[in-house]
């Protein structure tokens, strides 16, 4: 590998690294919340509303059926006026973040799903809040769940960076798409898509151990 | 005390629980029993309303629940414990924070929980295991958990849906005897569903049958065993009094078999012995069953009488007398 | 090469590719119904990239395309060992310089920001026009296949130089001092060519062409393509719906 | 016939069953009782090779299972039916197809099929609900399904696992008719698990009582009650005789209070009428209880013994020479 | 809506649908069979072997970390070889299958994970062979959630075949973003928007109702 090639390598790391740092971020940030909205709003929950859930399933199913090229597009004005500029790493971490946030809270909503109805019963009967219910039963209770979510949505936030060179975001899969197919240049494809493979499975690796590490069934 | 007023609980076509009104007064241990279906478990959340009545109201201490707001359904909830089959222990934290969480529930201070945990987890025989998770507990540990949390805020009514169903004999036995426990001792009000008739025998000072999500018969402990009033009653009372002989027994007898049941102070007073001094019969108890339930002796007998048909007959007239309760078997004199 | 599956000369059934924008609009708009009249069949088959419509045709999924120029497709004949060949120029978007804070090349100050396209035909040619202002230096002649930053010896005036999707560009002018933009996606973000700071003074290797398979120029459906391009009929179009474009020799 | 030889299922780091020995010949209940975690049901996994001992033997009918290749296992489970506590039946399936499975499992054809299932349908009272899902059924409409399931290739070995710790009192009564029957009809040898005491004393020839993966003590069920080995059956076996007297009755009573253990032949013969005849003493009967175990009375019964003392003392004496098990309580003379 | 565009559009709506079509039941004949494979080669199941295990896990996971794009690129030697030509909505197919096998096939493994374990341990118990349990035991029981994460496959895919306009595959996703995107005629976009999200809405809502009616417990 040359040294500018690995200069170039270095900057779009560091470039997807920052996108995903923001996207991941709020993602976690936003995600949560609205998983956990999704989650005590549906049928036989505390705060059960099928209004609410008819709009933020329709939310998300709308986000998630456009394309992100599309979506990109379309949030442009909404990037200007967040991040004060429609191009660059950040501006594109916008449209991931947007992304990420509903794909996070369905599965956040999947691993709330997955605790034992019972022990929410049973912290209802003690008389607990809604509010102490969702800190000391359904985040603890779903942690492992959780931490196996977010591995996913990183990963498919990574992927969907890829496209992030359409906006000047740069990056990795940029990177391959550019110099890797439009240049021809083979061998920065190769290291790239073994790189991403590579960080892939670190992901994976961590995600998996933080996951098992925090179920304690 | 709780009193149920024509509850009813309607899902989209199913009636799980039909115009039940039930009054269980304070310090009472009131047991349900019925099929599976019948809509025990379903009236039994219905009095802390997890589960809301479709129509009638449910009031402790004379507060109508169904007409409070969910914030205050919260605050009346402090005041009844509940004590879960599958225990329902949250996973992810200790023995001593499932306990806090219940107290955290009712706002208590950290200081007041670092002094109550303990006291409860002495209560239930678990202060060595404060900080395990309830994956490293048995069943029974796990079960005191439980109870340890339904009454950390010293709740006056404690509801029990099947509490010791999937425990051992030993293990039901401890727990049935702290239940009781805590009802002489602090007076709590228990509700507790069982299929278990030994449970209901061992500690249940009145028992409701639930068929169909109708309340059938509301009966004291004893008087269910003694005298069930309907047919269900009698086919459960059944399972523990199963007084069958072998048939190989009743072939080889030579004398008049009669079961006999002795209620109150029938049982207590010899009479078997004095129907032997009296009657120049041989009495022989072939099997029997006395049980104390509520303190009040129940006893049923299979007894043999042999001698002469004459003295036979009076011994029985004197035993009905007696008694007042006795059934001929078979007569082979 | 590849075979073309139909080497007689009565071939009426034919696939054109196109990127989308200007060109897959003449051919649909203009040509096609020009070969229509003829008898032909066509099929106007539309792409979002600059290396598949060269590889539809060279293995016979398609049998002429327009989008590229004379420079790439021997680029891409070289790297991919391929028999492509031209048939024609067509009237061409120009590359220019936009800018909607500055009137003037001159203006340019340091550290101010450009953006241009990231397919390296687009870069390469904004990139010699940039070494032609005197902003940057190129390491001498550059590849047009392969052009990128990386061919910068000199940034001048140390200009943050950001590559994006061509189709960006305009998009983004409200957030650079200097926008490349490709003539086609200028005049479909509604920038008019004039507005150009400077229009690309089209070169004839930056014409954009249409290719066949070298062994289809003969062919009749290469000849009557040609002639749809050379007709009168088109040139009409062209002056009607391509007005600033870059004409190539027949329509001067 | 199964032997267990030298079993061992050791997990990671849990010793599961450790080092078990059984022999449970043909047509025998046997029965196996413990604490949660015992490893009562590693080791009746380990009987159908649902889990693979880590060491030692299974053989049933002289064949070693552990020594079989996968296939050959496979073939074996035929002859092996199962019941689950929780049913495991195929929620998807309707009944009809449920038991059917099992006979497609053993490669029956469809019309052998058609034939059997109505006739284990028949068997297990559930004639008019071929065509019900699982969803459908009461809980012990669902252990049925899993009995015939279980019963549809003939097997010669039943393996049940808890399979009535979750059902009613009548339902469960009706379930261990028809695992007796089974056993008598068939002489299908039947291993159980189970926590209800009831369920060993109804029909239970044999009992191994499990701790920390050993058996600790096999023993028949009569004698389990009536003489129990160990600590732990003892126990388990007072949770049943548990014949406390109320501290009242015990305060009013005047004669001495002794207990009396009635065994065999000993129950069956009119003891306490002879006694009552041939001394100057009143019996009264306060506490007791006879249970019938394999058809062989148990018989413990709490008397006071009222009279001079000496002739008490006589008593006594005749007593426990008839019987060879008294116990005195209280002397109050 | 002009009646050129009203074509274009029934075009689209038919390359959508023949590339969906294509991959989504490439996706099932090989995912199914892929995820009952994850499924009993797991630890504790009939067919345990940590091996194999490992292997389609990292296949399974390169595949899935490579961005689809990128994929696409990749893959194009392949298409060649198979469908005979690199172009096209069939081409577009090859790797849209490639991208949904993995995905179908963790959601199956999924579904599968969820039956109760008992169930086969019954069925285990009765000596019923691999493939009868696989036959009358895993599909079955799990035909509710097979269908809910068939929908979920179908509507990634269609997704992702936005991008098939790459390789000249055409479809609504390209419709959008050759006119969103490439020509600015937001109306345009709007209406395909529009319909996507309809559509989306609509495999959803036929997929959950083909779930629930699969579902008897
Ligand atoms: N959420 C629900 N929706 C519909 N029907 C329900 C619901 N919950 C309970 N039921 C029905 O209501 C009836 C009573 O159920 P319930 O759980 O109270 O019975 P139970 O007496 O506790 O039975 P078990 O002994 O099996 O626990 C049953 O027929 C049950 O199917
Ligand atoms: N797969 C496993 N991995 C590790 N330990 C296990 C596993 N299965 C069982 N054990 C352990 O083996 C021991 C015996 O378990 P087993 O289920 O046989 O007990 P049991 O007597 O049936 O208890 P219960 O009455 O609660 O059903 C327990 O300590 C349990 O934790
Ligand atoms: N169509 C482009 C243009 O006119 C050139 C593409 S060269 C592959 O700028
Ligand atoms: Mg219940
Ligand atoms: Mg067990």
């Amino acid at each position: 590998m040359s040294p500018e090639l690995f200069n170039e390598f270095g900057i779009a790391f560091l470039e997807t690294a920052w996108m995903l740092a923001i996207s991941v971020t709020f993602s976690v940030l936003i995600g949560v919340p609205l998983g956990i909205g999704l989650f005590v709003t549906s049928e036989g929950m505390f705060w059960q509303s099928q209004v609410l859930q008819n709009i933020s399933g329709t939310i998300i199913n709308i986000i998630r059926s456009i394309p992100f090229v599309i979506l990109l597009v379309v949030l442009l004005p909404l990037t200007k006026l967040i991040v004060g500029t429609s191009m660059g790493p950040t501006a594109a971490s916008l449209s991931l973040t947007v992304a990420g946030i509903p794909f996070y809270a369905r599965l956040v909503e999947n691993s709330l799903r997955e605790i034992d109805k019972g022990v929410i019963e049973a912290a209802e009967s003690c008389g607990a809040s809604p509010w102490l219910i969702i800190r000391k039963v359904l985040l603890p209770e779903s942690k492992s769940g959780l931490i196996g979510g977010l591995t996913v949505t990183v990963i498919s936030l990574l992927s969907y960076s890829a496209m992030a060179g359409m906006v000047g975001g740069g990056g990795i899969g940029d990177l391959a798409i550019r110099f890797g197919y439009y240049r021809y240049q083979n061998e920065v494809m190769a290291i790239t898509v073994v790189f991403l493979i590579f960080l892939v499975q670190l992901i994976q690796f961590l995600g998996d151990r933080a996951a098992n590490a925090a179920d304690k069934r | 005390m709780i009193e149920l007023v024509n509850v009813t609980k309607t899902y989209e076509n199913v009636t799980a629980v039909d115009n039940v009104n039930l009054t269980i007064p304070k310090g009472e241990i009131f047991g349900i029993i019925g099929y599976s279906g019948a809509g025990k478990s379903t009236l039994l959340r219905c009095i802390n309303l997890l589960e809301k009545p479709t129509e009638g109201q449910v009031l402790i201490n004379h507060t109508d629940l169904t007409a409070l707001s969910k914030l205050e359904v919260r605050k009346e909830r402090l005041k009844i414990g509940m004590i879960f089959q599958h225990f329902h222990l949250i996973s992810s934290a200790k023995v001593y924070d499932n306990i806090a969480f219940s107290m955290l529930a009712a706002g208590k201070t950290k200081d007041e929980i670092k002094e109550r945990v303990p006291e409860l987890l002495e209560m239930v025989g678990l202060s060595d295991r404060a900080d395990h998770f309830p994956a490293q507990l048995s069943g029974g540990q796990k079960q005191r958990v439980g109870i340890a949390r339904a009454l950390a805020n010293d709740p006056t009514v404690l509801l029990c849906d099947e509490a010791t169903s999937a425990l051992d004999p030993n293990t039901t036995a401890s727990i049935l005897k702290l239940l009781k426990e805590i009802n002489e001792r602090l007076g709590i009000t228990i509700v507790l569903i069982t299929h278990e008739m030994e449970v209901v025998q061992q500690i249940c000072h009145r028992v409701a049958v639930m068929e169909d999500g109708k309340v059938i018969e509301v009966n004291e402990a004893y008087e269910l065993f003694a005298d069930p009033q309907t047919p269900l009653a009698k086919q459960f009372v059944q399972t523990v009094h199963s007084l069958t002989l072998p048939d190989r027994l009743l072939a080889a007898r030579t004398g008049s078999i009669v079961q006999i049941t002795f209620r109150g102070h029938s049982a207590e007073d010899s009479i078997i012995s004095e129907t032997i001094n009296r009657f120049k019969v041989i009495v022989n108890i072939l099997h029997g069953q006395i049980n104390y339930i509520q303190d009040r002796p129940l006893g049923i007998l299979i007894v043999e009488i042999k001698g002469d048909a004459p003295e036979i007959k009076r011994a029985i007239e004197y035993i009905i007398n007696r008694t007042n309760h006795l059934e001929v078997i078979a007569n082979v004199s | 090469a590849c075979t073309s599956s139909e080497a007689s000369g009565d071939k009426k059934e034919l696939k054109i590719g196109a990127t989308s924008g200007p060109y897959a609009d003449q051919l649909r708009e203009s040509i096609i119904p020009l070969l229509e009249k003829d008898g032909y069949t066509v099929k106007l088959v539309e792409f979002n990239d600059y290396i598949q419509p060269n590889r539809a045709l060279d293995e016979g999924s398609i049998d002429a395309n327009v989008f590229q120029t004379s420079v790439y497709l021997e680029a891409f004949n070289k790297e991919h060992n391929t028999n492509l060949a031209i048939g024609d120029a067509v009237p061409t978007a120009p590359i220019g310089l936009y800018s909607e804070k500055h009137k003037d090349v001159s203006d340019v100050k340091e550290g101010m920001k450009l953006i241009l396209s990231n397919d390296p035909v687009s870069m390469a040619r904004a990139l010699q026009m940039l070494d032609r202002f005197g902003w940057i230096t190129l390491a001498g002649e550059i590849d047009q296949s392969r052009a990128s930053e990386n061919d910068i010896v000199e940034n001048k005036y140390n200009l943050e130089i950001i590559a994006m999707d061509g189709a960006q560009l305009p998009r983004s002018l409200g957030d650079t001092d200097f926008a490349f933009i490709n003539g086609n996606f200028a005049l479909a973000s509604g920038l008019n060519l004039e507005d150009a700071v400077l229009l690309e003074d089209t070169p004839p290797e930056f014409m954009n062409n249409i290719a066949f398979r070298e062994d289809d120029l003969e062919e009749s459906f290469a000849e009557a393509i040609l002639n749809a391009y050379h007709s009168e009929a088109f040139l009409q179009y062209t002056n009607e719906q391509n007005a600033g474009f870059t004409k190539p020799d027949y329509q001067k």
